[in-house]
This record gives structure tokens, C-alpha cells and sequence, in this order.
């Protein structure tokens, strides 16, 4: 099997997915996850890219690369908004994690 | 056909039902004559109809909801038996409930929810499909809970919950039975038999025993009769209603349906299920009987003979016999004429001098003879003294009984009736024959508030002493076996 | 298209970095190697040629979303009292999870593997391209083929900056959004502050003007217009507008009301959204500016922040 | 310009509109909405006549067909989703346009309110006509965001961690999804619906698509066991917005969940699947049902049902998909479950407006300070009332018509587990209602304070939602009628 550039961008993009996954599920500060969240976000993009690519006499498959450019966008938006809760959240839990994962202490402790 | 005439006589309780809700507490006389118009209405419509299904016209209403739901109302002479009694009933009570009440408040609230779990009897009677029946039940469940927790004390509200709590369980293994059955036979019309016989011995069954637990809460059969007696907190028109107009009747009504119109009393038979029904009807009957022996108040007494006494309705639908049915078909009239007419009583008794324990009653004869005269007559018909109401209804379920191969059944019937006389007669001894502790005469005022008992009183001895004459419930209900249920 | 040595570096760095991002104890090393990750990202586009995808993926995934997540770093240390919790520290779970991850990568990749044969759109796109009044086929597929999509999306946008502003205190609402500028005068980044923008102005005029043919356009132009102004803010030659300001409201909505005009204006040339093709070029180009304009702001905003309360000390 | 181009127009763009109105006049929310109303309302309004009348509506955007461009369809089941839709957001714009009237200053969440709720409507309306899985990505997008919001707007603590924790699920939920959109655009180049029914098989790429695909939306469902999010995100949030988010955001993923299973993949559906899927929605009804029997606060309660109701949607898959579906009870089953989301949609969000006037009145919605609500707000609880008997599925709801289609669809079966947990539902929801109607009837203690009044007008909008949902059940036969509309196999069965 001759390794092509597209075969190689997938099998990236798909390892970029569990990589965002782990890192998704094992963080409890929301900023790691968010950041997990775009690690897998490019990831799928990635292997949706590459997939496009697959055909070298028709070239990168516009629709797909148009989806991807939307699909940034939107992922923006939502890391915009997740980033803005999160900090919206610690001003008043002081802490950067859900009240669920945060075990370093009560959660009460040093409100105002 | 004509389709009108039940949605009339639908309308009749339902448009007063939604407009009382709008009425002021204040507008007592818009609002009395909203509900006494529409009773009376709704009377003359059934007479009206009583004439020309006898003439022969055939009565018929349909409303489609999705494929295999619809609503069809339709008319035969069960239905009719059971509409007339309610109406007669429901006007009574009406009269009964306003001079009741008289200025208290949240009355509104009542006459609305009392009018529509009129509006729902008033299906049930009419029902021309199981599901049309089941919506209807519903929603008599639905609207008799607001009717119990009334007085919206915590004993109402206990009694409230106990009674959803018995009821909601119920509807839900009814739906199952019905809903099981018309997946293989499709819509279940009461007139057309439908072929049971898709479905094998085994699961049918386990449906007919889903029927008698839906069916058996309002019934009040043991052991499903535990809300019964606790809500007896609510005010006196509303046990009237729940005793003899509309809540039991239904469930006693629905069993004659099941066993007659559904099964069919040769499938019955063969699915040897009757049996079963009809010793549970019997343990139902003696054991309500010791239970209104223990109770020292008289409503609690009262609502215990009513577990005892629809039982004899239910039995003599599980005999499937001839002469058993047309004894429970006319026990259902009977019972709810005389039951009514001893809630009536009792409410009187509470009201207007506020005697509630059995205790009590020493002597009250002299201070209250109209009221007192009025139970009398009720309680005697129950024990089924001949030739009063009680004993016609008796009679023909015994004989049933024997025809049926069942004749233990007259044992069941004569222990009854001694319990009977063993928890009545010591009233009526204390009321005529004790020794009065105060001297003062209670006012049997309104003419509101006695007169329905006097009519009912009245009403319970005549259904006995002419049982013979062919407009008696008694005849009525030998038509009914005759023209629907016998080959 | 043969995969080359340098396909196979990239794509190794490009994980090492994904790694260090995900995996890295310190959060802010990790942001930083996820704007490394970035750029190396957009150079894998750039060899899966996808140019657009490539200028999008440096502007947005890289340069926006690290700048998201520097800033978010830096207000929740300040605001957080105490250490957060880290990471996970059971390592039943961890290895649980790790095996997790690894058997959907493996299932990702076979489906990947096992795909049939390509059946790309090239051929509609590029039977359709004349009329579509785009030269770039991305840009047809984006503003034309497509537009709905994209519509949807530039109020997206919109719909992350009203998310944003309802965290605001109530005290703060009406003031100006949150970034203050955070160099002194003369330094480094207030002299580069005063050179970038013009440049900057000019790149994401021509970004979007070229986008119509050659790769480029709103949202990469956007971004770059937004960057200009965002580092003019930080540089301290501006200040942040205020939410409740009129003009600024009026820039963020006026792309997406124009296009959405334009697409019910579609349905008298007989659906919605249509773009006649007489017209589409300059319709295209018309939504495109005016579509840049919004997403320049709207993006900044997305950065600024809700407002906060004026300093009190 | 066609009638259909014209409704299809006015329902996407105009709430659209509306929220871009509200964001640039700060202070003009209330009759922005209005205004937002009244076009809407007319455009569903023609569309249903055009369903109705004409059968569905197909719609390529742009002129461009599939698979170039994207599709737009009103078929019965679209339609009724909108309608339902203005239905239920005309009632809560109602009630919210005093608690976040615009004033003479401008107020944080009074401005941001208007167009958040608009928005979330224009989100929903693209996401019943799409018939492109990557434009319901989108759609779904910005209807996530929005509810996010909402679910953050009081700015509190604990509603911000509600809104975190759902943020979190969303952002799983979109990747999940956005990674089976990819997969099968790579496989079969398009992700139109018609099309992809022709072209999905089973190979791998197609089976993996469909469980990311399925997985995301079921998070965003809050199907058991993504459902941690749910009951602290509505009950967090404004009364008005708890009413959009649990009446109406859910249905969204679900809705697509159908357009999926039903329509673009109806191959692919293998038996374990659809028993997972049922069994999970059954566990989900149980699960919420016992929680929300715990709570102590009105919100509570109600958000935990959402759980325990959105669960026995699910049921929809074992008994009207897959090879169920070429069965005659798949229509009614099908049918009972659109039913159920439907008349949810009207009866949860009228059960939440109810719980947002009992906090003004009463100040907070913990359970005894309920009692003897009825005297100060006699319509309020009757809505209710009202709203509870379609939520058990007592008759005549619409409640007890999806009941009984479900019911009768899993004794045609040969399934009557399906049906028994539906009446166990019933059952539980009658339980855990029981409570606040029972407390709201009984007499009010002699030492409370006395409710703060609300105005009639306020108490008319419940009412009319939940009369809206018994009436679903009393007249049932229109609404099935025309859900069945465009429906895939409903020509085969010659059912209709």
C-alpha cells in the first residue's frame, strides 16, 4: 500500500480525535478541556480535509473545505463562549473547574 | 340515526360545568339556575329519548380522533337505565346540595366539578366503545378529586391522595386490558362482538383480571375498596354523588359492560373466569358488612354498606345468569335510591344538629321525624326487608345463583342480610327507640335539603312494592336481559 | 500525490504538539503549544490544497482561539482565588479512558480506511462556477452554493458575543468591554500598535476583495481586521467601545441583516436566496464587505469580553 | 415568487430579523417580538395551509439542488413542529415581556433577553426545514449557543455551572456529530437527506457515522445517561427560558435524531440498536421519575419530567424503526411519539411559565410556600392542572392520543414492554405532580404571606398552551392527518 498524503492527513486527524478525547475526559480545569475540545475539533476537520483529497486528477473537493471554514468559525464561537463562562464562573467559585470535579476544597471556601 | 340527542345530553351537564367556573361566589341564583336548568333539561331529554328508543330509533355519535380512536356515543337500554338513574339523581342532589350549603364558599369551584363528573357518568352511561368508556372514566376520576378534597383540610387532602392513589394505578391496568385487547381485535364496540378468540386463553385472562382491577377501585370490590370509606370526609352531597349517583355505579356499570358486552357471557364461561369474580364479589359483601358493623360513625357505617352493597351488583353480573343479571341491573337502581336517600340523611343529621357518631342518634326520631321517617325507609330496604327494594334485588340474584350452579350464593346472601340488619337496626332502635338527651328540635329547613330525601325515600319503597309494574326498574332490567343478553 | 518525508514529519510534530498541548501539566505552555499546533495544522492544509481552509485555520484556529485562551488563562488566575484542581489523579480511570480513546481512534481510522470511492462535488461546483459569480469555487460554495450555511454562521457569531454579554455584572452593563490596554506608552507593542494597522487594514481589504478569485475572504478578513483593531486597543491607542454604543451595535448586525435582505429578496427571482447569476458577482462582492465588516467587530468583541465594572482602586 | 417561497421566507428569516432588531434597539425587545410574532405566525400559518392542501413543500435554496446546494422541506412533520413552535414561543414572549421589559435604561439581561429568545426560534425554524445534515449542524450550533445563554442569564453561581456543565455536554455533543457528517460526506459526497437514503449502506464508515451522529444528539437530547446537565440547566434559568429550553430545545435534537434514523438511514437501523436506544429512554423515564418524586422545589420537579418524558420519546425507535418500520403499527407508533413531543412541547412549557408566576407571586418556588396558591392564582394552577393530565397522558390530552398510539403500536408489536413503562410513566408523573397540585389546593397557613398578585392577562398565556395540548388530544384526527405528510413508507402502507 503506497502511502498517499491524504491516507497519511486522516489517519493524523483521526489520532488527533482520541488525543482530544483523552485529554477532554482526564482534565477537570474547563480551560484543558476547552483546549481538548478544539485539539479534536481540528482533528475531525483534519480527517474531513483529507478525505476531500483523496482524488489527485480532481484536486481538494471545495464543498468540504467551505464546511471546514464554517465549521471553524462555529467552533470559535463556542470556545468564545465556553472561555467567557469559565472565567464568568471563577469570579464567583474561584475555582476553575466544575463544582462536581473541584475536590481541592469546599467550594464555599473564600467566597466573599 | 341521529346523532344529536347524545351530544345534547352531554352538553346538558358539560356547558353549566365550564360557565359555573366563571360564575362569582356571590351569583348563588345564576349559578342554581344554571345547574338545576341544565338537570332538568337534561331529564326531559332522556324521557324524550326513553320514548323514542322505545318507538325504535337507534341513537349514535361519533367523533374520530386518529385511526383505531374514536369517540362514539350510542344508545341501548343498559345505557339508558344507568343515564336515568344519574339524571334523576343528579337533580336531586343538586337541589339537595344547594340548600346544603347553603352561603359557604368556594361553591363555583364545586358546582362546576360536580356538574362535570355528572357530564362524565353521563359518558360512561353512553359509551358505545371501550375507549370512548375508559375516557370518560378518566376523566370522572379526574374530576371527582377536587370534589373530595373540597373542605381542602388535611383529612380531605389524605382522602384526596388515597383516592388517586387506588384510581390512577387503576386506569392504568384498564388501559393496558383495553389496549392489549384491541391490538389483536382492533376497536372494541360494545354492540358488535368483537373475536376475542385472536388472543389465547392465557393472555385473555390476564386481561379480564386487568379489567376487574381497573374496574374494581371504583367498585370498591376488596381489597381495592380502602379509598371508599376515607372519603367520607368530603361534604354529604359529595358522597351522595360518589355512593349512588356516579363514582361506584360506574365501576359496577363497567363490569355488566365487560362481562356482557365485551366478553360475552359464553366466553366468560369457558375462560372460567366468572367464578372467581363472583366469590370475590361475595368475600367483598360479607367483609364490607363486618367492617360497617365495627364503625361508630354513622357515615363511616354507611360507606362500608355501600362496599357491601355494590358488590351484589357486581355478583350478580359475575353469575351470568339471566335471573342474577336482571337482580344486579336492578340493584343498581335500587342501591343507589336508597343509599342515596341514607347520605342525604346522614348529611341532614350532621348539618342541622351536628350528630355524626351512631351514638348520637338516641332519640332523634321526635326531634327530626321527617329525616328520621326517611332513613328508616332506607335502611330497611337495604336489609332487604320484603317487600321493600333490597329483598327484590336479593331474590333475583339468588335464584340466579341457583341457576347458575352456584348456589352457595344464597348463603352469602342470607349472612348478608343478617349482617345488614345487625349494623341498621340498632340505628333505628336508637332514633325511634332511645332515650333523647337534649329536647331541641333541629330545623329540617330549607325545603331543599329534605325534600330530595323525602322523594328518594319514597322513590325506594315504590321500586319495591311495584316492582311488578312494568316501568319499574325490575322490568326495565328484565328487558334489558331479554332483548340484549339472551340468545 | 505520493506522501512525501515532509508529510510524515508534519504530521508527527503535528501530534507532538496536539500532545503537549493536551497532555501538558502547565495550562499556559499548553496554550502555547496549541498555537503552535495551529500553524503546523494550517501548513497541513496548505498541503492538502486547501488555501482557504489554510489562511482560516492560521487566523481563526490558531491566532483567535490561542488569543481566546490566553486571555481566559490570565483573567481566571487573577480571579480564581486558589490552585484549580488538576488533573485527574485515579489511574484506573486515566488508563480507562486512554484505552477508550485508543479503540475509537482505531475505529475512526478504519472507517477512514474503508471508505468507498470518492464522489466529490468538483463537477457540480465547477459546471456551476460561472454562474455562480465567484471565481474561487470555496467562495462560490461558501456565498452561493451554500450561502445558507454561512448566513447561519455569521449569526452564530453573534449569537457567542449576546452569550458573552449576559455574563456581564449587571453594575458593569452599558461600560466598555472588558480589555484594558495593557502596555505602557513607547513600549514595544504600542510602536507596533501604531505600524500594523495600516498594513493590517490593507491585508484584510485585499484578503476579502481577492476572495472572490483567488483564496481569501470574509472570515479570513475578517480576522485579520480585527486583529488590527484589537492590538490598536492594546497598544492603548483606542479604548474598547462600549457595548451600548450605536455604531458598534449597528457594524455588528449590518452583514448578516444585508444578507438575510438579500435572501428573501431571492424569492422574487424565485427561491430563497437566489443570486442572479447577471448579478451574482457584484452581490458577492457587496455581502463579502459588508459581511467582513461585522465579523471584524463581532470577532474583537468575542476577545474584549463582556464589560466590566471601572476600576474601583 | 411562489406562496410556498414566500412562508418558507417569512418562518426562517423573519425571527431572524427580529433578534438582529433587538440587538441593535436595546430597548424595543417586547415589540420587536411582537412584530416577530405576526410574521412568523402568517408565514406558518400559509405553510400549513400549503401542506395541507398541496403536500410538501420542497424548496432548494439559492436555486441550487442537491447536491450542490442545500434543500429545504416542509413536510407534516416539519409543519407541525413549527406551528407548535410559535404556538409556544408567542405564549412565553407573552409572559416575558414584563419581567424583561425594556425600562428606561437599559438592563444586561432585559437586552440580551430579546434577542437570545428570538434567536433560539430562528434556530429551531432552520432546523425543522433543513434537509441538510451539515446546515442542522449549523442550525443546531446556534440553537446551543443560545440555550447556553439563557441557561447562564441570571448570572448566579450555580446557573453558571449549569450552563458550563451543559456547555460541555454541547460541545461533545457537536463533535460527535460533526464527525459522523463527515464520515458520510466522505463516503457518499453529500449530506442531503433524500440522498443520503439512497447511498447510506453499512460499511464501517457508515456505522461508525451513525453512532458519533447518534451519540451527539442523544447528549444534546439529554437522553440517560447524558442527561447529568439537564435538570440544573431549566431549572437555573428564567421561567421564560426554562419554558424554551425544556419545552422546545430538546425536541430539536431529537427531531433531527428522526430525520436520521427515518429518513437518511433507514437501512442501517439493526435491532440491538434500536433496543438500546428504547432501553435507554426507558431507563431515562424511570431515572428522572424518581429524581424529580425528591425534589423539594417546583423547577426542579418539572426539569427532572423533562428527563423522565424526553425518555419515552426514544421508545419511537424499537417500535417504528428498522424493520418495524415496514409493519402497520410503525404509523401509529411513529404518530404517538410525534404526538408526545409535541403536546410536551405545549405542556412543559406551560408548566414552566405556571412555576415563573408562582415565584413572582410567592417569591421563590419551594414547595411549601406553594400551599394554597389556587386562591391568589386560581387560572394559574388550573394551567397546571391542566398541563399535568397531558403529562401523565390522561384523556383527552394529547398526551393520552401519543399514549395510546404507543401503546397499541407495542401490543401490535409483540413489544409490551414498551407499553407497560408507558403506563408506569403516567403513573410516576402523576406522583411526582401530585405533590405541588395537592399543596397548591390545600388551605394556605394562617401565618404565610400573602402572595404578591398577577395580572389575569399573565395567567391567560399557560392557560392557553395547556388547553392547546388537551386540545391536541380532542382533536387529534387534523394534526394526524397532516403529520402524516410526506412521511417515508406512509404511501407504501396505504394506511392513509
Amino acid at each position: 500500500m503506497v502511502l498517499s498524503a491524504s491516507l497519511l492527513y486522516g489517519l493524523c486527524g483521526a489520532a488527533l480525535i482520541g488525543l482530544g478525547l483523552y485529554g477532554f475526559v482526564v482534565h477537570r480545569r474547563l480551560i484543558r478541556r476547552v483546549l481538548a475540545f478544539n485539539v479534536i475539533g481540528s482533528g475531525i476537520f483534519l480527517l474531513f480535509g483529507a478525505a476531500a483529497y483523496r482524488d489527485p486528477v480532481a484536486g481538494s473537493d471545495p464543498v468540504p473545505q467551505a464546511m471546514i471554514i464554517t465549521g471553524i468559525v462555529v467552533a470559535l464561537s463556542a470556545t468564545a463562549l465556553a472561555l467567557a463562562l469559565i472565567v464568568a464562573h471563577a469570579r464567583l467559585a474561584r475555582s476553575d473547574a466544575l463544582p462536581e470535579d473541584d475536590r481541592s476544597g469546599d467550594p464555599d471556601e473564600g467566597r466573599p | 340515526m341521529t346523532a344529536l340527542l347524545p351530544v345534547l345530553i352531554l352538553a346538558t351537564s358539560l356547558i353549566p360545568a365550564v360557565a359555573t367556573f366563571f360564575i362569582a361566589q356571590e351569583n348563588a341564583g345564576w349559578r342554581n339556575a344554571l345547574n338545576l336548568g341544565g338537570a332538568l333539561i337534561k331529564l326531559g331529554l332522556i324521557l324524550y329519548m326513553l320514548i323514542a328508543v322505545a318507538g325504535g330509533t337507534l341513537y349514535e355519535a361519533r367523533l374520530e380522533f386518529v385511526p383505531g380512536l374514536y369517540l362514539l356515543l350510542r344508545v341501548d337500554a343498559l345505557s339508558l337505565l344507568f343515564v336515568t338513574l344519574s339524571a334523576v339523581l343528579w337533580l336531586l342532589t343538586t337541589i339537595y346540595a344547594i340548600a346544603y350549603f347553603g352561603p359557604k364558599p368556594n361553591l363555583s369551584r364545586f358546582f362546576g366539578f360536580f356538574s362535570l363528573c355528572v357530564f362524565a357518568t353521563t359518558g360512561i352511561a353512553l359509551s358505545g366503545t371501550l375507549v370512548t368508556f375508559f375516557i370518560f372514566y378518566e376523566l370522572l376520576t379526574l374530576s371527582t378529586w377536587p370534589l373530595v378534597v373540597h373542605k381542602q383540610d388535611d383529612k380531605s387532602i389524605i382522602a384526596g391522595r388515597s383516592y388517586l392513589f387506588y384510581a390512577l394505578p387503576a386506569s392504568g391496568a384498564l388501559l393496558v386490558a383495553i389496549i392489549w385487547l384491541e391490538s389483536a381485535t382492533g376497536p372494541i364496540e360494545f354492540a358488535r362482538a368483537a373475536d376475542l378468540r385472536l388472543l389465547d386463553d392465557t393472555s385473555l385472562r390476564i386481561i379480564f383480571a386487568l379489567f376487574v382491577a381497573g374496574l374494581g377501585v371504583k367498585a370498591a370490590l376488596v381489597p381495592l375498596h380502602g379509598w371508599l370509606p376515607s372519603a367520607m370526609a368530603a361534604p354529604a352531597p359529595v358522597s351522595a354523588l360518589l355512593h349512588a349517583v356516579a363514582v361506584v355505579k360506574a365501576g359496577a356499570f363497567g363490569f355488566v359492560r365487560i362481562i356482557y358486552d365485551v366478553f360475552g357471557i359464553a366466553l366468560v364461561a369457558e375462560l372460567r373466569v366468572g367464578l372467581p369474580l363472583a366469590m370475590l364479589a361475595s368475600v367483598t359483601i360479607i367483609f364490607g358488612s363486618l367492617r360497617a358493623l365495627q364503625q361508630t360513625e354513622i357515615k363511616k357505617r354507611l360507606a362500608y354498606s355501600t362496599v357491601s352493597q355494590v358488590s351484589y351488583i357486581v355478583l350478580g353480573a359475575a353469575l351470568a345468569g339471566p335471573y342474577a343479571v336482571i337482580g344486579g341491573l336492578a340493584h343498581l337502581v335500587h342501591q343507589g335510591l336508597m343509599k342515596i336517600t341514607l347520605f342525604f340523611c346522614a348529611g341532614i343529621f350532621d348539618e342541622r344538629a351536628g350528630i355524626r357518631r351512631i351514638d348520637q342518634l338516641n332519640g332523634v326520631g321526635a326531634r327530626m321525624p321527617f329525616t328520621s321517617v326517611c332513613f328508616s325507609l332506607g335502611a330497611l330496604g337495604m336489609i332487604g326487608l320484603p317487600p321493600l327494594a333490597g329483598f327484590v334485588s336479593k331474590i333475583y340474584i339468588g335464584i340466579g345463583g341457583i341457576q347458575s350452579g352456584a348456589p352457595w350464593v344464597i348463603g352469602v346472601l342470607a349472612a348478608s342480610t343478617l349482617l345488614n340488619a345487625a349494623y341498621f337496626l340498632p340505628m333505628l332502635y336508637r332514633i325511634w327507640f332511645g332515650e333523647a338527651q337534649d329536647d331541641s328540635r333541629p330545623g329540617e329547613r330549607p325545603f331543599g335539603i329534605i325534600v330530595p330525601a323525602v322523594i328518594t325515600g319514597l322513590a325506594s319503597i315504590a321500586v319495591g312494592l311495584f316492582a311488578g309494574w312494568d316501568l319499574s326498574p325490575l322490568a326495565w332490567a328484565t328487558l334489558i336481559v331479554e332483548r340484549d343478553y339472551l340468545p | 500525490m505520493i506522501a512525501s518525508i515532509f508529510d510524515l514529519t508534519l504530521c508527527l510534530v503535528i501530534l507532538a504538539a496536539a500532545g503537549a498541548a493536551t497532555l501538558g501539566r502547565d495550562a499556559f505552555m499548553a496554550v502555547v503549544f496549541y498555537i503552535v499546533y495551529g500553524i503546523l495544522i494550517a501548513m497541513a492544509w496548505l498541503r492538502l490544497g486547501a488555501i482557504d481552509v489554510a489562511l482560516a485555520e492560521a487566523a481563526i484556529g490558531a491566532g483567535l482561539t490561542g488569543v481566546l485562551l490566553l486571555a481566559a488563562l490570565a483573567r481566571v488566575a487573577r480571579k480564581a482565588g486558589k490552585e484549580p484542581a488538576s488533573a485527574a489523579s485515579v489511574p484506573a480511570t486515566t488508563i480507562a479512558t486512554a484505552l477508550a480513546a485508543l479503540v475509537i481512534t482505531i475505529g475512526i481510522a478504519y472507517a477512514f480506511l474503508t471508505l468507498p470511492e470518492p464522489q466529490g462535488l468538483q463537477g457540480h461546483v465547477a459546471e456551476n462556477l460561472a454562474a455562480s459569480g465567484a471565481e474561487n469555487p470555496v467562495t462560490a460554495v461558501l456565498l452561493n452554493f451554500r450561502g445558507w450555511d454561512t448566513l447561519l454562521e455569521s449569526i452564530v457569531l453573534l449569537a457567542a458575543l449576546l452569550g458573552i454579554w449576559t455574563l456581564a455584572q449587571d453594575e458593569a452593563w452599558g461600560g466598555r468591554a472588558g480589555l484594558r490596554h495593557v502596555t505602557r506608552p513607547g513600549s514595544v507593542l504600542a510602536q507596533f500598535g501604531r505600524i500594523l494597522p495600516p498594513i493590517g487594514l490593507l491585508v484584510g481589504v485585499y484578503l476579502v476583495w481577492a476572495g472572490s478569485k483567488q483564496p481569501g475572504g470574509a472570515f479570513q478578513g475578517g480576522t485579520v481586521l480585527a486583529a488590527v483593531w484589537i492590538v490598536t486597543i492594546m497598544a492603548g491607542l483606542m479604548q474598547a467601545p462600549r457595548v451600548a454604543d450605536r455604531a458598534l451595535r449597528a457594524a455588528l448586525v449590518i452583514g448578516p441583516v444585508i444578507f438575510l435582505a438579500l435572501a428573501v429578496a431571492g424569492i422574487f427571482a424565485g427561491a430563497f436566496l437566489v443570486l442572479p447569476p447577471a448579478h451574482a458577482g457584484w452581490l458577492i462582492l457587496a455581502v463579502e464587505a459588508v459581511l467582513t465588516l461585522s465579523i471584524a467587530a463581532t470577532l474583537a468583541m468575542l476577545v474584549f469580553g463582556p464589560p466590566e465594572p471601572e476600576e474601583k482602586r | 415568487m411562489t406562496a410556498s417561497a414566500l412562508a418558507l421566507a417569512l418562518i426562517l428569516t423573519a425571527p431572524l430579523f427580529g433578534a438582529l432588531a433587538a440587538m441593535l434597539m436595546g430597548r424595543r425587545g417586547p415589540a420587536i417580538a411582537l412584530a416577530t410574532i405576526i410574521a412568523t405566525a402568517a408565514g406558518t400559518l400559509i405553510l400549513l395551509v400549503i401542506i395541507a392542501t398541496e403536500g410538501a413543500v420542497h424548496l432548494a435554496i439559492g436555486g441550487w439542488e442537491a447536491p450542490l446546494g442545500i434543500q429545504l422541506r416542509a413536510d407534516g412533520l416539519a409543519g407541525g413542529f413549527i406551528a407548535t413552535t410559535a404556538l409556544v414561543m408567542g405564549a412565553i414572549l407573552a409572559v416575558a415581556a414584563k419581567p424583561f421589559a425594556g425600562g428606561k435604561t437599559e438592563r444586561r439581561s432585559a437586552y440580551t433577553f430579546w434577542p437570545l429568545a428570538l434567536l433560539l426560534w430562528g434556530a429551531l425554524n432552520a432546523i425543522f426545514l433543513s434537509g441538510d445534515l451539515f446546515n442542522l449542524y449549523v442550525g443546531l450550533e446556534l440553537l446551543t449557543l443560545v440555550a447556553v445563554a439563557l441557561v447562564g442569564i441570571e448570572g448566579k453561581r450555580e446557573t453558571l455551572a449549569a450552563a458550563l456543565r451543559y456547555m460541555m455536554f454541547a460541545l461533545m455533543g457537536s463533535l460527535l456529530y460533526l464527525l459522523g457528517a463527515a464520515l458520510l460526506y466522505a463516503a457518499h459526497g453529500t449530506l442531503d437527506i433524500a440522498l443520503l437514503a439512497e447511498r447510506v449502506g453499512s460499511a464501517p464508515g457508515d456505522i461508525v457515522a451513525a453512532a458519533a451522529i447518534t451519540g451527539g444528539l442523544a447528549a444534546k437530547t439529554a437522553l440517560f445517561p447524558f442527561h447529568a446537565w439537564l435538570p440544573p440547566a431549566h431549572s437555573g434559568a428564567p421561567a421564560p427560558a426554562s419554558a424554551m429550553l425544556s419545552g422546545l430545545v430538546p425536541k430539536a435534537s431529537f427531531y433531527i435524531l428522526l430525520r436520521f434514523w427515518f429518513e437518511a438511514a433507514p437501512d442501517l437501523a439493526g435491532s440491538g440498536v434500536l433496543m438500546l436506544l428504547g432501553g435507554l429512554g426507558a431507563f431515562a423515564m424511570v431515572y428522572g421519575s424518581l429524581l424529580a418524586l425528591h425534589q423539594d422545589r417546583l423547577k426542579l420537579i418539572i426539569a427532572y419530567s423533562t428527563v423522565a418524558q424526553l425518555g419515552y420519546l426514544f421508545f419511537i425507535f424499537p417500535l417504528a424503526g428498522g424493520e418495524s418500520a415496514a409493519q402497520p403499527w410503525a404509523a401509529g407508533a411513529w404518530s404517538g411519539a410525534i404526538f408526545h413531543a409535541l403536546s410536551h412541547a405545549m405542556a412543559k412549557a406551560s408548566m414552566f411559565l405556571c412555576a415563573g408566576l408562582i415565584i413572582e407571586a410567592i417569591g421563590h418556588d419551594r414547595l411549601p410556600g406553594m400551599k394554597g396558591i389556587v386562591r391568589a392564582l386560581p387560572m394559574t394552577v388550573f394551567a397546571f392542572a391542566l398541563a399535568a393530565i397531558t403529562l401523565m397522558g390522561l384523556p383527552p390530552s394529547g398526551g393520552f392520543t401519543a399514549k395510546y398510539l404507543m401503546m397499541t403500536a407495542s401490543f401490535a408489536a409483540g413489544q409490551p414492554f414498551w407499553a407497560l413503562m408507558l403506563i408506569l410513566a403516567g403513573l410516576l408523573a402523576a406522583a411526582y405532580l401530585y405533590r405541588p397540585l395537592a399543596l397548591a389546593f390545600a388551605l394556605p397557613d394562617e401565618d404565610a404571606p400573602a402572595p404578591k398578585a398577577v395580572s389575569r392577562a399573565r395567567q391567560f398565556a399557560p392557560l392557553a398552551l395547556a388547553l392547546a395540548a388537551i386540545l391536541l388530544g380532542i382533536l387529534s384526527a387534523a394534526p394526524f392527518a397532516f403529520i402524516q405528510i410526506g412521511r417515508p413508507g406512509a404511501a407504501v402502507e396505504g394506511l392513509e
